[in-house]
């Protein structure tokens, strides 16, 4: 039942993870973070895609046995949504980070601590 | 209800006391005297020093603790030695044991304290400290003897301790016991405030310590409670080592061969300064000590 | 009024936050009020739900679209539910007066919306029934909390928000692929059918799902690698939402884990799981209260000490035995309130006195002593000393603890709580016993909440037995899964 | 009609609140003074009643059952308690200016109480917490580092208490004292709880009365929370609360006594477990009474002669006989009453004075006569001056030492009494006599209530002292058996005899004969002090004549190598390298950086996947 999407997807969110982790640049982290997210609704697809059968859209020659499960695709709707939502929302704060610390090396922004 | 043979005997004890302990004050001075090859005043001179203080016209006085001083540490004196089985007569003796004489026997000094204190006397409050001290240095290895003593004989009656010894022989023959009657030895050198020990009222030094500011009949007061405690210290000494006696006579005897050790230790040994009396009774007798009570378990 | 009107809960902020920009013509002031005024509504409608559940002791069962689970989502408001929603509802409508005087920064509008959708998530998070849709309500709650953190658009607030987005979004991801591994395997995303079949699944599949659901959520839930965020968050946010981040925002995620937790109790690896979290939550009392030590900022100071306390309840879930649960949920609802009041005290104090410094604080008590007299009693009460609330229930977690012989574990929360009594006492003393100062006019509707929750601290204190059977019926609701399958009316259709 | 027991106990706690609440000058001291009499009202109305049979109440709160009882033992210590509870409650009608104290003086009143007489762990940990923190906030007004170290000291025992609770909780499935006994009882012989575990819990009970009691390793936090407090609130603190130290040891006997003699045996037919217990008291009090004769402030004397006095206690607890129990008995009874006297007597001379250090006082005996004599009282019965209560309880604990074939311990008592003695005739000389400071020399007599409070104590002393009996009467009541013979004058143990009357009589009459003595002497003329030595002209102030700072120079010498070595300094170090660590640990984990923030993440979610394949 392992196939070839979900290493796709794993390696995806690897990638993401790394990027978060090893880049020093505010705005890389955050598209690690997208990419990480887009891994997993990779991920979530193709936990529902039966091999073999067509995209879930009912229509005279497609029945439920013909179409893939639309449950994950409902999901990942929302999840794409979510993911653009907390995108957006990060970019305007890391605008104010910028604004107000005059950089977005990661390193310095680190008012907050102890 | 009071039975006038007790009260007759108290009495009579207590003056026969009173004159054997200037007797003692005397021959300490006039043995002293002799060792130092010099002739010494005759036996019955505390005695007369003491009346000749007593008859003095007026004494000063420093307000009420300072006469309260002296006048509880006599009366303190007396009822220890009430409590000290004194050859046949038992007096109170049944009714406490060898803890209650120990702390009673401890009580003049407070007596004697209160009234150095409140006299205001710098010496005096010097002589205080190095009292106190002395006592505090002195107490372990007292104790230690004591509860060796006790643990042998397994009482604390000094009653039955005098029976025991009786019949089973003189504690001085138990081989721990000889042990604890040496530390008591070094310890009584201390309570009697002779000669290597006499920091508390140093003469050279803080010129008699707490006794400076007394005269009068004050001093007279300290004097007698001075010979009370000499003969009640002695007798106890004598009661608990020397087996007690049936008779005065056998009693004094001891008690005069108990006071010719210690002056003979007096007169040879220089004085401690106080902490090295302290360091040196830490040390030595509380280790004896320490063998005697493990000796006895 | 049958059970179907507490969809409300859901429905009425939704709706009322999106009144918001219309609201907004009416002038700042207007939009305040209306958020009170939702807020004081959501509280009816919270208790009347409580009311509701405790008499009949039934859950309240509100299906989506009148379908039937497992192919609709439904709402479970069981005993658990209805307790927390009513908290959450009665912490936010007390944020909300307190919001009128603390929040200057203008897009108002802005700020109500979010804290209805803060308000809204919490609720949606505590009462589904349904994992992914858990998934949705936790992002609500997550984006609308990265919003408020940066509300105050400073640099600082900034920086928090961002480090809260980073980890939080990582978390989530993580979360979402737990949700996908299990869908695979069960085809199923009802809490309740997933509880039948958990025990079907195979090892390895379950065993990496559910760490990966428990990294998720603990995340959210602040355990101990993973919090960091948290101190930072709660410093730069606005005052009143700190107290709700820490009241239930955080509770909301924990309660989460435990659901969670407690419905995959057929998987194999369960008590491994258990362990590590115990072991995590240890960590989380012992770190955040050693880091709170000597703390210059008040605030962050509070901050860790609830991250401690989260940890100490994240510690009785994670024991696995009824007493534990019962107690974590007494330790909730306790540590809901004095945080409640911790937080509102030091957030007046802040804004009558401009800032939460330590310096601040001196000679408190001649300034503002009913400020004073709420932050000494909250803080007496935290440290867990008799007569006050927190005492039985950190008792009860304690005895808990060492009746799963987790002793190292309680010897450890001890140590800690010597720690949390040290800097509590030192703060009380600067304000009573340090430093001068005349006396200036408090705010009247803050006193009265400050009076009121510091009196509800000392009534439970004194008379617990109410707060304590109400405390074991939700524990029973977490724990006793059997009778959660039962409650819901599954239609037996699935994979 | 509310149970006597919830009266008892909770009267003071109301009171408490009331007069805080009120806080109007004249009504909190007398709402005050009535909270602290009714326990000791109720108690002497319900002597009759508990010969014959303990009364009991139990309330259930929050799922546990907190049960009370008042059985021989719980009203023996618990008068002791309201007795001295009643002597604070008039000396602080003088001393405290605020309704603070008030507040919390009468809640750790309430906490005493309630340990004396819950008769379950979750009721005894309840009300020892209460205690604890009531007494804390007590100091903390004043000072903050040393309520801090109090506070911290009596948490970690309260917590490892908690933690022994809870394990025997979790072995008994009991909370309630009965039932343990029962259990612990009957499983000395199958031996579930392993001997590992029954050291533990004994260790972890040791440390938590151990703190309470002052016991030596622990005893760091006596002397800054007894000097730091209101002078008269610190009579309670010491005299009452210490005792609940003590009572834990006792309660060790009666829990676990069988299951820890089972699991230790004997150490040359001493319990192995009482042998430890007696060893700490003889270290404590030795070593608390060296500290106590080198202190400078009057209150730190005190408050170190408390710890060593308290360690007398542990010592006779520690004997295991019977007659070790009698004799710790009453001398909880009587330190309680004679450092009750001195803390009071320490409170007028502070409350006058002002001053608190020897070398700043000297010569009051002339101005405050009345604490003069009350303090002599308190200075002979400390000492262990027979006709005092101080000896005869003394005396009880001496005869049980060396019958129990302790002779060292014994020895560490000899020494120990006369290191009290030695403090307490210091304390005599700096405070009372010597060259009087010119500043002094307006100084009054203390006011009415505190004299009541000092006479309330006082008068007992002498009682018990000259009739011992009247105590150990009834301490054969509460071990039930002849454990200490004789009438109510003369007290018989099985290997000595201490007729108190007698002594007295036989004082009485040296002192007859050496009054005659000085009265037929020549008349006295009365000189003042300060012309002894300076022929009449008046001393002046920088021609100090007095020895009163570091009166004992000479033993601080030597000792001065053991001196070198302070548990407080101990403490303070690992508290410190505590705080360091703790501040490490911030700022290596919370470095404010996104970056290493999100590694964590990453680490776990490494440690996720190893434990995975493990």
């Amino acid at each position: 039942m392992i196939s070839a999407y979900y290493f796709g997807a794993i390696s995806l969110i690897l990638i993401g993870l790394y990027a978060i982790l090893v880049k020093k640049n505010v705005l890389k982290m955050l598209i690690g973070l997208s990419i990480m997210e887009t891994g997993v609704n990779l991920l979530l697809v193709s936990v529902g895609y039966i091999s073999g059968r067509s995209a879930p859209i009912l229509s005279e020659g497609i029945g439920p046995n013909q179409a893939v499960d639309p449950i994950p695709q409902a999901l990942v709707l929302t999840a794409i949504v979510i993911g653009v939502a907390t995108t957006a929302m990060a970019l305007s704060v890391a605008m104010i980070i910028y604004e107000k610390y005059g950089t977005l090396n990661v390193e310095e922004i680190r008012r907050l601590r102890g | 209800m009071i039975d006038w043979k007790l009260v007759l005997e108290v009495i009579g004890i207590l003056i026969y006391a009173t004159f054997m302990g200037f007797i003692f004050m005397g021959i300490e001075r006039k043995a002293m005297a002799r060792i130092q090859r010099r002739v010494g005043p005759p036996i019955y001179q505390p005695i007369i020093d003491t009346l000749k203080l007593l008859g003095k016209k007026e004494s000063v006085s420093h307000g009420f603790i300072y006469d309260f001083g002296p006048v509880f540490a006599m009366g303190a004196s007396i009822a220890a030695l009430l409590f000290i089985p004194i050859a046949n007569f038992q007096l109170f003796s049944s009714n406490a044991d060898l803890i209650v004489v120990a702390y009673l026997l401890e009580i003049p000094m407070l007596g004697i304290m209160l009234g150095a204190m409140s006299s205001g006397n710098p010496y005096s409050a010097l002589g205080v400290q190095r009292g106190l001290l002395t006592m505090v240095a002195m107490q372990l290895p007292y104790g230690l003897a004591l509860i060796a003593l006790i643990q042998h004989w397994g009482t604390f009656k000094l009653s039955e301790i005098v029976a025991l010894q009786q019949t089973q022989g003189w504690s001085i023959l138990v081989p721990a016991l000889f042990v604890a009657m040496i530390v008591f030895d070094i310890v009584f050198q201390a309570m009697l405030g002779l000669e290597p020990f006499d920091i508390v009222s140093a003469p050279a030094e803080i010129s008699m310590g707490p006794m400076v500011e007394y005269g009068g009949k004050h001093a007279a007061l300290l004097f007698t409670q001075h010979a009370i405690q000499l003969f009640a210290e002695t007798a106890f000494f004598a009661v608990l080592f020397l087996g007690g006696a049936s008779n005065l006579l056998e009693l004094l005897i001891k008690q005069i061969a108990v006071l010719f050790i210690a002056i003979f230790v007096a007169s040879i040994y220089p004085r401690f300064t106080i902490d090295q009396a302290a360091k040196f009774f830490w040390k030595w007798p509380t280790i004896l000590g320490i063998i005697a009570v493990l000796l006895t378990v | 009024m049958n059970g179907q009107y507490a969809s409300l809960l859901i429905a009425l902020p939704l709706i009322s936050a999106f009144f918001v920009p219309l609201i907004k013509g009416l002038g700042k002031k207007a939009v305040k009020y209306y958020l009170v005024l939702i807020t004081a509504l959501q509280t009816g409608i919270a208790a009347w739900v409580f009311q509701e559940v405790y008499t009949t002791g039934k859950p309240i069962i509100v299906m989506a679209g009148a379908w039937r689970p497992p192919v609709g989502i439904n709402l479970y408001i069981g005993h658990f539910a209805a307790l927390f929603v009513l908290i959450v509802a009665v912490v936010s409508f007390l944020m909300a007066v307190f919001s009128i005087r603390a929040i200057s920064v203008d897009p108002i509008d802005k700020y109500a919306m979010l804290f209805l959708l803060v308000m809204l998530g919490a609720t949606g998070m505590i009462a589904t029934g349904d994992i992914f849709n858990l998934f949705v309500f936790m992002e609500i709650t997550a984006i609308s909390a990265y919003a408020l953190t940066a509300y105050n658009k400073t640099g600082e607030a900034a920086e928090a928000s961002i480090k809260y987005i980073i980890l939080g979004g990582i978390g989530s991801s993580f979360f979402l692929i737990g949700i996908a591994l299990i869908y695979g395997s069960l085809g199923t995303l009802n809490m309740a059918q997933i509880a039948q079949l958990a025990g079907g699944m195979d090892a390895t599949v379950a065993q990496v799902g559910l760490a990966l659901i428990v990294f998720g959520l603990a995340v959210e839930a602040e355990l101990f690698p993973l919090n960091a965020w948290a101190p930072d968050a709660y410093q730069a946010a606005p005052h009143p939402i700190t107290a709700m981040f820490s009241a239930f925002v955080v509770k909301a995620g924990l309660y989460a884990l435990a659901r969670i937790l407690y419905l995959m109790q057929a998987v194999s690896s369960w008590h491994s799981v258990l362990k590590l979290l115990i072991i995590m939550a240890t960590l989380t009392v012992f770190v955040a209260e050693f880091a709170a030590l000597r703390q210059k900022n008040v605030k962050r100071m509070i901050a860790y000490s609830s991250i401690a306390q989260i940890g100490l309840i994240g510690l009785a879930f994670a024991l696995g035995t009824q007493s534990g649960v019962d107690a974590g949920v007494f330790h909730m609802v306790n540590h809901a309130i004095v945080k409640a009041l911790l937080f509102l005290a030091v957030g007046h104090v802040a804004v009558s006195l401009g800032g939460a410094e330590m310096e601040k604080f001196e000679g408190l008590g001649k300034r503002m002593p009913l400020t004073a007299f709420a932050i000494t009693v909250g803080a007496i009460a935290a440290v867990g000393i008799p007569l006050f609330n927190v005492f039985w229930s950190k008792l009860r977690i304690l005895l808990a603890t060492l009746g799963a012989g987790y002793s190292w574990a309680a010897a450890v929360v001890l140590i800690a709580s010597v720690v949390e009594a040290v800097y509590y006492f030192r703060l009380i003393h600067t304000m009573w016993f340090a430093g001068e100062g005349e006396r200036i006019s408090e705010g009247l509707a803050v006193s009265l909440m400050l009076l009121f929750l510091a009196a509800l601290v000392i009534v439970i204190g004194v008379y617990p037995d109410y707060a304590w059977s109400i405390a074991q019926k939700a524990g029973n609701d977490i724990f006793n899964v059997a009778d959660y399958i039962k409650n819901v009316p599954l239609m037996g259709v699935g994979a | 009609m509310i149970n006597e027991l919830m009266i008892i106990l909770f009267a003071p706690l109301i009171a408490g609140v009331v007069a805080w609440a009120l806080d109007i000058k004249g009504i909190r001291e007398a709402i005050g003074i009535i909270g602290a009499a009714i326990p000791l009202a109720y108690l002497v109305k319900l002597y009759p009643t508990i010969i014959e049979n303990p009364i009991d109440y139990s309330i259930t709160v929050s799922g546990f059952t907190l049960q009370f009882q008042l059985n021989t033992m719980s009203w023996y210590f618990a008068a002791v308690a309201s007795l001295v509870g009643l002597a604070m409650a008039f000396g602080m009608a003088v001393t405290s200016r605020e309704s603070y104290d008030w507040l919390f003086a009468l809640m750790s009143f309430t906490g005493v109480l309630g340990v004396f007489l819950s008769q379950d762990f979750v009721g005894f940990f309840l009300l020892w917490e209460l205690m604890t923190f009531a007494s804390f906030m007590m100091v903390l007004r004043r000072n903050r580092h040393e309520s801090l170290k109090y506070f911290v000291l009596s948490v970690i025992g309260a917590y490892a208490m908690l933690i022994a609770i809870g394990m025997l909780y979790a072995k008994t499935g009991a909370l309630d004292f009965a039932s343990i006994r029962q259990v612990l009882y009957m499983d000395a012989a199958m031996g579930t709880i392993t001997t590992r575990e029954t050291a533990i819990i004994f260790g972890l009970f040791l440390t938590a009365f151990g703190v309470k009691a002052g016991a030596v390793p622990l005893h760091v936090w006596a002397p800054g929370a007894y000097s730091e407090t209101d002078q008269s609130y610190t009579a309670f603190f010491s005299g009452a609360l210490s005792k609940a130290g003590a009572y834990g040891f006792l309660l060790l006997y009666i829990l676990m006594g069988y299951k820890l003699y089972a699991a230790f045996g004997t150490f040359h037919n001493h319990l192995t477990f009482a042998y430890i217990i007696a060893w700490i008291g003889a270290i404590t009090v030795v070593v608390a009474s060296f500290l106590a004769v080198l202190q400078e402030d009057i209150r730190k004397l005190f408050a170190y002669s408390s710890v060593g006095q308290v360690g007398y206690i542990l010592l006779a607890f520690g004997l295991g006989s019977t007659l070790g129990f009698a004799g710790g008995l009453f001398h909880v009874l009587s330190h309680a009453i004679f450092k009750g006297l001195f803390w009071l007597v320490t409170a007028a001379i502070i409350l006058q004075t002002g001053k608190t250090q020897f070398k700043d006082m000297g010569g009051l005996a002339e101005k405050m006569p009345f604490t003069f004599a009350m303090g002599l009282i308190a200075v002979l019965s400390l000492a262990g001056i027979p006709p005092m209560a101080g000896f005869a309880s003394k005396w009880l604990i001496y005869e049980a030492a060396i019958s129990a074939h302790m002779p060292l311990v014994a020895g560490a008592i000899f020494l120990g009494s006369a290191l009290a003695f030695a403090y307490v005739v210091r304390f005599l000389y700096a405070v009372w006599f010597g060259q009087r400071p010119s500043d002094l020399e307006d100084v009054k007599e203390a006011p009415l209530p505190l004299l009541i409070a000092m006479a309330l104590l006082a008068i007992p002393n002498l009682v018990f002292g000259v009739a011992p009996g009247l105590v150990t009467q009834y301490i054969n009541k509460i071990l039930g058996g002849e454990v200490v013979g004789g009438d109510y004058y003369k007290l018989v143990t099985p290997t000595g005899t201490y007729n108190a009357l007698l002594v007295t009589i036989a004082l009485v009459i040296g002192l007859a004969i050496a009054g005659l003595v000085y009265i037929y002497g020549a008349k006295t003329r009365k000189i003042p002090v300060t012309n002894t030595y300076q022929s009449g002209n008046p001393v002046t102030e920088e021609f100090n004549l007095s020895i009163r700072r570091n009166f004992y120079k000479p033993l601080a010498e030597a000792l001065e190598f053991w001196l070198k070595y302070s548990w407080d300094r101990f403490y303070e170090r690992v508290a410190g390298m505590a705080e360091d660590f703790a501040d490490s640990l911030r700022q290596a984990f919370y470095n404010g950086n996104v970056q290493s923030y999100s590694w964590y993440l990453a680490i776990v979610l490494l440690i996720l996947a190893l434990w995975g394949v493990l």
